[in-house]
């Protein structure tokens, strides 16, 4: 049992309750939150693993960007005060059935996962950073990636915008007849 | 005990699990998301854990990075859905979701 | 474009005049007086206060009589006054304002302005305008028992002086009235033998104890 | 038995690595709790001296005593939650802004031979761990049960949210011409005199005289980010006590509300120490090798520091608060196309020296 182990462990057990309580919780706040917990423990993994990069990426997307872009969602779909935030499960069946599916995928995979005989080669030199690598073959081997990945988020970014926008750019007569006729009433008041 | 690379996997069953669970069972479509986060993020974790004892070293940390993008990408445009669904339905269970059209 | 660039100019250097306006603020002297400790050398108005302007209450001792008007005039009891007789064996002397001879020493004479409601009704009664108020209105202090102001110019072994000295005298006096009345009588027994003597002046006498009494 | 036995080896294995951890981890708080009362102390004090005024003047000498006598009144308040918040959420929120504050903190170089974590992707670490301070308003703001507090809370994530993207392009900006993340070796390229930090064009010698303007014009975006990051007039829109009571930490009293205090100065305090690192050399001397000596680089990076807070509170006493749409207009229309340009030519400049 050495320090690593510990941490290792601090981490597991973080990560494995507060992703417990992602799926069990009620309240959909609650979620949200412990969902945060979740990922500080994988970043904590990710600095475990020695990529540092990717541990303060998971942090800085993750937790500075989804999370935050769910909590919003989450306050813009809940009327937020007043109202229940509290969430069921579909069905007791569907409860027995999801627990039985998640519960044989875990064991297969954890014993698919210790029986395999995985190559194993431990880094023997711990590199400085991996920011420099990880650059560098960004730039270079996976440049064609890397320029449509920054496509995609543009497209996302428009698409989003596009999807939730108030107002359908693309108007059904029956809804434009709706919106004239709430005008009128408005008026009329 | 040695801390190895089958740790990690395991940790990362778990967590795929747990979101395999959330989206089997949960009834509001945030919720659903985050359950997609969590399998997603398992993956990201197998992949570092390969990039570190597996010899896949930086090309696991970018496919984790690609990952992450994507991620990010796909919670952006899932949440507008969702906002739509809402203005329409004026809920977010998607069990009672039926139409795709007014 | 241009407007837009001259507009993040503008806003700059705006903000670049403000930070230079507190910044020789930032030097200059300021206006703050830490009042209870330091008064402020001109007070504010005290010059230009209305005659009538009910302030804090000032006794002028000389030309307090002892009379007590104001304590009774008084609606809250703020002010206490004991008076002490002027002995006339005593060396000093005193004289009101106006000349005249001093009957009673304050011994004490006490406001309490925690109490005191300004109503101004001691200062008309007084007859003589000793009580009247000032032009002073400030009253802060830390602790509530500096509001009660002893005016009396007396310290309390002083009156404790002034009443010994009033005591002797009453003990004198009264030896003296002792020794007057064993005089009286031993005159009156003279008398008494003489009386059947001069029958004729009892009249006389007797008109004179009634003019006597009247004067008295 | 047998967990006894083994917590006993792993304590007396490993005992020296724990107590220079938690020697380490004591260093910064102790700093930000030694900063956050001169800061109270010297924001009380030139707010009033800009108005004509004494400021405290009746604890201890000069007031001296003012902030701690503040910080004794918060640790004896009562502890009110809320009825209808939401219990677990509103306790942890203050100490989810705190950790983010502190985590900061950790990769700060004092010095040229100490930083608490010498880490070698500090300035990314930093513009992400702040986005912890995020999640902790939108907590408290939620959980306090309380609109003028969710509004708050959400006034501030959006501006947080918008000026984190020109404040990562100032970053960026100075990354590309250090080629380094690490804050010490950002710090070390700005070594030798106040002619080679990067405010003024970086160790390029005179042929980077053309960059000058683009890097003063990107350390004052970055400045102006900053006061919006912290939540500091004049962008303290989220706490704008006539509209919103106190924003999102109205709800908070007693040592919760100290921690929201505290965090607030100690992000004053961090986006100031990226400031200098980033733009003002770091733990540098000013003057080349005059002084240079590490005790001594800790008093020009703490001096420099306070400079750029002094200058934070200075200001806030100049500048009246914008309106939210006055806010977005600032950070989206100006700030952003600014900092894109002084980034291409910040990073052509990085490309030629």
């Amino acid at each position: 049992m050495n320090l690593e182990a510990v941490i290792f462990y601090l981490f597991a057990l973080i990560i494995v309750a507060s992703g417990g309580l992602v799926v069990l919780s009620k309240n959909i706040m609650h979620a949200a939150f412990a969902l945060m917990f979740t990922l500080f423990g994988l970043a904590g993994f990710y600095a475990m693993l020695l990529s540092d990069f990717l541990a303060v990426s998971q942090i800085m997307i993750y937790v500075g960007g989804i999370l935050v872009l769910i909590i919003f969602g989450v306050m813009l779909t809940s009327k937020i005060t007043g109202v229940e935030l509290k969430t069921g499960p579909i069905g007791k069946v569907n409860y027995l059935f999801g627990a039985a599916i998640s519960v044989i995928i875990a064991c297969g995979l954890s014993l698919l996962f210790t029986n395999s005989k995985w190559i194993e080669k431990p880094v023997d030199k711990i590199p400085d950073s991996s920011i420099n690598a990880i650059g560098y073959s960004l730039l270079t081997e996976y440049i064609l990636v890397f320029e449509v990945a920054a496509v995609l988020l543009l497209i996302a970014l428009i698409g989003a915008a596009l999807i939730a926008h108030k107002d359908q750019i693309i108007d059904s007569d029956a809804s434009s007849n709706e919106i004239s006729t709430n005008n009128d009433i408005k008026i009329k008041e | 005990m040695e801390i190895g690379l089958t740790h990690y996997l395991i940790v990362s069953a778990i967590l795929f699990a747990m979101g395999i669970f959330a989206i089997i069972t949960r009834k509001n479509a945030i919720l659903v998301l985050m359950g997609l986060e969590l399998i997603l993020n398992a993956a990201n974790l197998n992949f570092i854990a390969f990039a570190r004892y597996g010899g896949l070293n930086v090309n696991g940390e970018i496919a984790a990075l690609f990952v992450i993008i994507i991620a990010a990408a796909e919670s952006a445009v899932a949440l507008s859905i969702i906002l739509n669904i809402y203005q329409n339905y004026h809920h977010v269970n998607v069990d009672e979701v039926e139409t795709l059209k007014d | 474009m241009i407007n837009y660039l001259k507009n993040i100019i503008k806003g700059f250097s705006t903000i670049l005049v403000g930070m230079k306006v507190t910044f020789i603020n930032l030097f200059r002297p300021n206006v703050t007086v830490q009042y209870p400790n330091v008064h402020p050398l001109v007070r504010a108005g005290s010059d230009k206060m209305p005659d009538n302007a009910r302030n804090k209450l000032n006794v002028i001792i000389p030309k307090c009589t002892g009379c007590k008007s104001c304590e009774k005039a008084c609606p809250v009891n703020c002010i206490t006054i004991e008076t002490t007789k002027v002995a006339s064996i005593d060396t000093e002397k005193p004289l009101m304002e106006d000349g005249k001879k001093r009957v009673f020493w304050l011994s004490q004479f006490d406001i309490d302005f925690a109490k005191c409601c300004f109503c101004g009704l001691c200062t008309i009664a007084c007859p003589t305008s000793a009580i009247v108020h000032s032009t002073d209105f400030e009253y802060s202090c830390y602790d509530r028992n500096e509001l009660l102001v002893h005016f009396s110019p007396f310290n309390k072994e002083q009156v404790a002086e002034k009443k010994r000295i009033l005591a002797e005298e009453v003990k004198q006096k009264a030896e003296k009235a002792l020794a007057d009345k064993q005089a009286a009588e031993k005159a009156a027994q003279e008398q008494n033998i003489t009386d059947s003597k001069i029958k004729s002046s009892d009249d006389q006498t007797s008109a004179n104890q009634n003019i006597q009494n009247n004067s008295n | 038995m047998e967990n006894h036995q083994f917590l006993f080896n792993f304590i007396s294995e490993y005992t020296g690595d724990i107590l220079a951890g938690v020697l380490i981890a004591i260093i910064p708080l102790a700093l930000l709790l030694v900063y956050a009362l001169v800061a109270i102390y010297g924001e009380l004090k030139i707010a009033s001296f800009i108005q004509l005024k004494l400021g405290p003047m009746r604890t201890g000498k000069w007031g001296l005593l003012q902030p701690v006598a503040e910080v004794f009144k918060l640790l004896q308040k009562e502890d009110i939650t809320p009825d209808g918040a939401d219990k677990p959420l509103f306790n942890l929120a203050p100490f989810i802004i705190f950790l983010g504050c502190y985590a900061a903190l950790s990769v700060l170089p004092l010095s040229s031979h100490f930083a608490p974590s010498g880490l070698n992707i500090g300035l990314f670490f930093i513009i992400a761990i702040s986005s912890l301070a995020v999640l902790g308003i939108v907590m408290g703001g939620w959980a306090s049960n309380n609109k003028y507090s969710l509004i708050g809370a959400m006034r501030s994530v959006s501006q947080i949210i918008s000026y984190e993207i020109p404040a990562a392009m100032c970053i960026l900006g100075v990354a590309s011409m250090a080629h380094s993340l690490d804050m010490n070796v950002i710090s070390a390229q700005q070594q030798g005199g106040f002619w080679n930090w990067y405010v003024l064009g970086g160790p390029a010698g005179i042929s980077k005289i053309w960059l000058i303007p683009f890097t003063v014009v990107m350390f004052i975006v970055y400045f102006v980010t900053s006061l919006a990051e912290t939540n500091r007039t004049p962008f303290d829109v989220p706490e704008g006590e006539s509209e919103l009571v106190a924003g999102y930490h109205t709800e908070y009293s007693g040592m919760k509300f100290a921690f929201f205090y505290l965090a607030e100065y100690g992000n004053m305090f961090v986006v100031s120490a990226i400031m200098t690192v980033i733009f003002f050399g770091g733990w540098s001397s000013p003057f080349g090798d005059f002084l240079n000596s590490p005790i001594w680089q800790i008093f020009w990076f703490i001096a420099k520091s306070m400079f750029f807070v002094g200058l934070q509170i200075w200001l806030r006493w100049t500048l009246p608060r914008t309106r939210v749409d006055q806010l977005m207009y600032l950070c989206w229309k100006i700030l952003l196309p600014l900092s894109m340009v002084c980034f291409l030519a910040m990073a052509l400049g990085g490309m030629l020296y």
